[in-house]
């Protein structure tokens, strides 16, 4: 539904569709501005658990977003950053609830990374940087759009982590879909590189996306450099040009 | 209970389930606090104090508030606002009764409230359940030596990662596109994989 | 349902009369400006010195 | 002034208001939440009943069946009976097992889980994985083990756990036979063995109620008529009163009806009053009477001192004075005179430190020639398939003579400890004997 909401707006207002999308690639709390590192790196395993721990980021972010810029302006300003920490340590607390009650497979496998959630940086500086200072529906929005982000990211490495480690991708093991199986079910001992699923494959495999991130960034960058070495070139070929017939004309005259 | 369980507990919580290698607690100080070795340590030592007086906090107030009272659904927020509080008082005295003191830990004594390390400690410690396995005295002890132990695990590589940092930020014929944060993430995994040995010393 | 409630409140009463205590009092003289670029890599929002140096940055 | 007030409210509002949320949150959540953490401790039982119902659906009772301690009853949400669950435990050479033992209403197995144990890793994984699954499906009143697994102590001891639940289910017979004589009995215990003449080898069975208070005695033994040999057993009641005859097998139970019925002329009546000889002379029941005059003529000896001597040797006539020799196991001695007063035997007595960890209790019998003339285990809790090897090692030793013959017998090693244990508590009475008799 918030999803609905937030392309209803987004197609009145362009500038809330890049609020929506900025935080999926040219913002990503994960790859750009490493925050979340910790359940980045511990919960995404799997698939499932990634996703997951997303869905439980984007819950709290949205709400908190809400919440803080709907009290921005009875919150007294020395007390800001206190207000904001309860207000998201409750919205987890509630969250963890709720998992334990309705998804117990993904409480036990996400552990105490429910509770860190309060913790993860990404939260507290979305409410500190943009919820304060903004109303609740570009709050909410920009709440949404960084927790996919944030969501598409753990997704990414989860997907690599699992497939690099069981060379199968699971569903129905820690969410609650009612069904369960696996899909890309190579059989074969070629995906069973366990330590993916492990701890170091965890920083390995977000360093090797980083590095292509960087690398793409920097191919752009070059790319952008030669269109404008190409643009210098073309200016001081027009100049010479300009000169050159200049010089003609005046050649032509002295005749 | 003997000394072997405190022996066991700080090896264990230093080397085995070291708390950014494995168990992925204060990845965002290790890497964001580790381009020099001498914040490195700086942090290291915030990191101790603090996780240790919280582990000796939350701890009790676990099992003589929330318990008796019964009402353990508050514990994230609880444990989340006094490990903040614990962290402003501490941060406070400081300021008031030693220069010194801030000076050298000053700066790191703020970031270490939304540091996950300490939440993390303080939860397992009520989660790995060292009162029924040893009796709430006793385990309040096994709390305390774990979390210090854990912060000493925490030192350990934030000392040696800067200081291999220090020279992957000096090396010259790394490919551009792996400089900075991906190659210390590579770093990061192959010491864990180094961890990973570790796993049987206990 | 009370004792919930009620711890609740004190927590968050003790964190914010803390944090103001805090607040309150004045780093130790010539200590009052933390080096920036200590603090650049670190993506913490908490960081009470992270705003004072955008405050000021502001002014 | 106005500014702090303003701070003070605005914190208390957010705190009640957070409070409120998580007390709502909690409430709506407890009672999954519990389930769910119920769910999560009674894994093993709900791997077995999916639709177990496990907040009330569980029913535990402690019960003593061998080595089965807890049945639980299982039911599903709608409150229908969806099985059983016995709950067993086992000490054998490499530590304990726990065993899990789960069936359906119709005494199907449904599986077997070993829950806990500390016995070789490596032995128990491919047993689980390759010979469990034999069970599932099987009655458990007739369950047929794998004869292919190596007989490795960890199958043993589940085997010995299933055999324990399977009298849970099925009823113990031999319970129900001494159940035929005393209703009220609840759990029986062998208390000790001994020799009693024309008796034979006698077990000591005491027999208890519901509240532990001793309702009878029964001394078990075996008879031979026809060349067959049936297992029967002589029932005494608590105030030392005659209760009658027990048969365990039914076919012998119905071939010696008329032979029974005839000594239920001494019902209730005192033992000392008992007279043999006012039965009729009939093959069938003459065997019983040879068994009840031989164990008689023990059980009506006032003096204890003599009726414990007598034990050990029938001939005897008076015991000597006791003593404590110098072995830390032997405990007491004593020598027995026979009726022309010379010197027959030597009995020790003590205990010896073996597997288990209380030590076996035992006596043996050195007759005047060096022999080993007589023993028993009076009590021990050595791991049963074990401490028998070690105990039927002393019965190929009995008449041997007063040689090292014990020490080059190999019967004993199958069980090293428990067999030291024994060697030791025999070298310590055979040094203490050469000594006396000056050898």
């Amino acid at each position: 539904m918030a999803a609905n909401v937030a392309k209803k707006t987004a197609k009145k207002t362009p500038g809330q569709l890049a609020n929506f999308t900025k935080g999926f690639i040219k913002e990503n709390p994960v790859f750009v501005f490493l925050l979340g590192l910790c359940p980045a790196l511990a919960v995404t395993s799997t698939l499932e658990t990634s996703l997951g721990m997303g869905l439980l980021v984007v819950f709290v972010l949205v709400l908190s977003n809400i919440v803080v810029s709907l009290i921005k302006n009875f919150i007294p300003k020395e007390v800001k950053i206190p207000s904001y920490i309860v207000i998201i340590s409750t919205f987890v607390t509630m969250v963890g609830l709720l998992t334990e009650a309705y998804a117990e497979n993904l409480f036990e496998s996400l552990g105490i990374f429910i509770p860190l959630i309060v913790v993860n940086c990404l939260i507290l500086g979305r409410a500190e940087s943009f919820a304060s200072k903004n109303n609740v529906v570009s709050s909410a929005i920009d709440g949404l759009g960084m927790a996919l982000g944030f969501t598409f990211a753990l997704m990414l490495i989860g997907v690599s982590r699992e497939f690099l480690s069981t060379g199968a991708i699971a569903y129905g093991e820690y969410l609650p879909l009612g069904v369960s199986g696996s899909i890309f079910n190579f059989d074969t001992h070629l995906f069973n590189m366990a330590v993916f699923g492990g701890p170091a494959g965890g920083f390995i495999v977000i360093g090797v996306i980083l590095a292509i991130l960087q690398a793409i960034d920097l191919n752009k960058k070059k790319k952008a450099e030669i269109a404008r070495q190409k643009m210098i070139e073309e200016k001081k070929r027009l100049a010479l040009e300009r000169k050159r017939k200049k010089e003609l004309e005046s050649a032509g005259g002295q005749a | 209970m003997t000394w072997t369980v405190f022996f066991t507990a700080i090896f264990s919580a230093m080397l085995i389930n070291n708390v950014v290698l494995l168990r992925f607690l204060g990845v965002c100080p290790f890497l964001g606090v580790s381009k020099k070795t001498e914040s490195a340590l700086g942090m290291s030592m915030a990191v101790t104090f603090v996780m240790v007086v919280a582990a000796a906090v939350t701890y009790p107030l676990y099992y003589l508030v929330l318990k008796p009272l019964e009402i353990e659904y508050v514990q994230t927020i609880a444990f989340i606002l006094i490990i903040a509080s614990l962290v402003q008082l501490v941060e406070m005295f400081i300021k008031k009764f030693s220069k010194k003191l801030y000076k050298s830990l000053g700066i790191y004594l703020p970031l270490i409230t939304t540091n996950c390390a300490i939440l993390g400690i303080a939860v397992q410690n009520i989660t790995d359940n060292y009162a029924d396995l040893y009796g709430i005295g006793p385990g309040f002890f096994v709390a305390v030596v774990t979390a210090f132990g854990a912060a000493l695990g925490f030192g350990l590589v934030m000392f040696s990662f800067s200081s291999i940092r220090e020279r992957l930020d000096a090396a010259t014929n790394l490919p551009e596109s792996w400089r900075g944060v991906p190659v210390s993430l590579i770093v990061a995994g192959i010491m864990a994989l180094a961890f990973l040995g570790l796993g049987g010393i206990v | 349902m009370l004792p919930g409630i009620l711890f609740v409140c004190g927590a968050v009463g003790l964190y914010m009369v803390s944090f103001a205590l805090n607040k309150k009092t004045a780093a130790p003289e010539g200590l009052s400006k933390i080096d920036a670029l200590k603090c650049g890599a670190c993506q913490n929002f908490a960081c009470t010195i992270k705003q004072t140096l955008e405050e000021e940055e502001a002014v | 002034m106005l500014d702090k007030l303003r701070i003070a409210l605005v914190l208390l509002i957010i705190g009640a208001v957070s409070g409120t949320l998580i007390w709502g949150t909690h409430t709506l959540t407890y009672d999954r939440i519990q389930e769910n953490r119920a769910r999560a401790r009674l894994a093993v039982y709900v791997e077995m009943f999916p639709e177990l119902d496990v907040l009330d659906g569980m029913l535990f009772e402690e019960v003593t069946q061998g080595l089965v301690q807890q049945k639980i009853t299982m039911r599903n949400a709608a409150g229908d009976l969806i099985g059983y669950a016995f709950l067993g435990s086992d000490t054998n050479a490499f530590g304990f097992i726990d065993v899990v033992i789960g069936i359906d209403p119709s005494g199907k197995i449904i599986d077997v889980i070993i829950t806990d144990h500390s016995n070789t890793e490596t032995y128990v994984r491919p047993l689980v994985a390759n010979y469990f699954e034999n069970f599932q499906g099987q009655d458990i009143t007739d369950v047929n083990y794998d004869a292919n697994t190596g007989a490795t102590q960890t199958y043993t001891s589940v085997q010995r756990i299933i055999e324990a639940a399977k009298l849970l289910v099925a009823g113990d017979p031999v319970l129900e036979a001494y159940q035929s004589l005393f209703t009220t009995v609840e759990r029986y215990e062998a208390v000790q063995t001994f020799s009693a003449g024309d008796a034979g080898t006698v077990e000591e069975v005491s027999l208890y109620d519901n509240s532990d208070d001793l309702v009878g005695t029964v001394y078990t033994g075996v008879i031979t008529y026809e060349d067959e040999t049936f297992e029967m057993g002589f029932a005494v009641n608590a105030d030392e009163t005659f209760a009658g005859i027990i048969f365990f097998d039914e076919a012998a139970q119905e071939a010696f009806a008329s032979a029974v019925a005839a000594f239920d002329t001494f019902k209730d009546v005192d033992l000392e009053a008992i007279d043999l000889d006012t039965l009729d002379d009939e093959a069938r029941i003459n065997v019983l009477k040879d068994f009840a005059s031989g164990l008689l003529r023990i059980l009506l000896l006032d003096d204890e001192e003599l009726a414990r001597l007598l034990q050990f040797d029938f001939n005897a006539a008076r015991a000597g004075e006791s003593s404590v020799p110098e072995s830390e196991r032997l405990l007491e001695t004593f020598a027995i005179f026979d009726e022309e007063d010379a010197f027959s035997s030597q009995v020790y007595i003590g205990e010896t430190d073996g597997y288990g960890s209380n030590p076996i209790e035992m006596w043996i019998v050195i007759a005047a020639d060096g022999t080993i003339k007589n023993y028993a285990i009076v009590d021990h809790n050595e791991t049963d398939g074990l401490g028998d090897i070690a105990f039927d090692a002393m019965e190929i030793l009995l008449g041997e003579e007063n040689t090292d013959n014990y020490n080059q017998s190999d019967a004993y090693t199958g069980a090293t400890v428990t067999g030291n244990a024994v060697r030791a508590f025999i070298d310590d009475a055979l040094a203490d004997f050469n000594e006396r008799t000056g050898d």
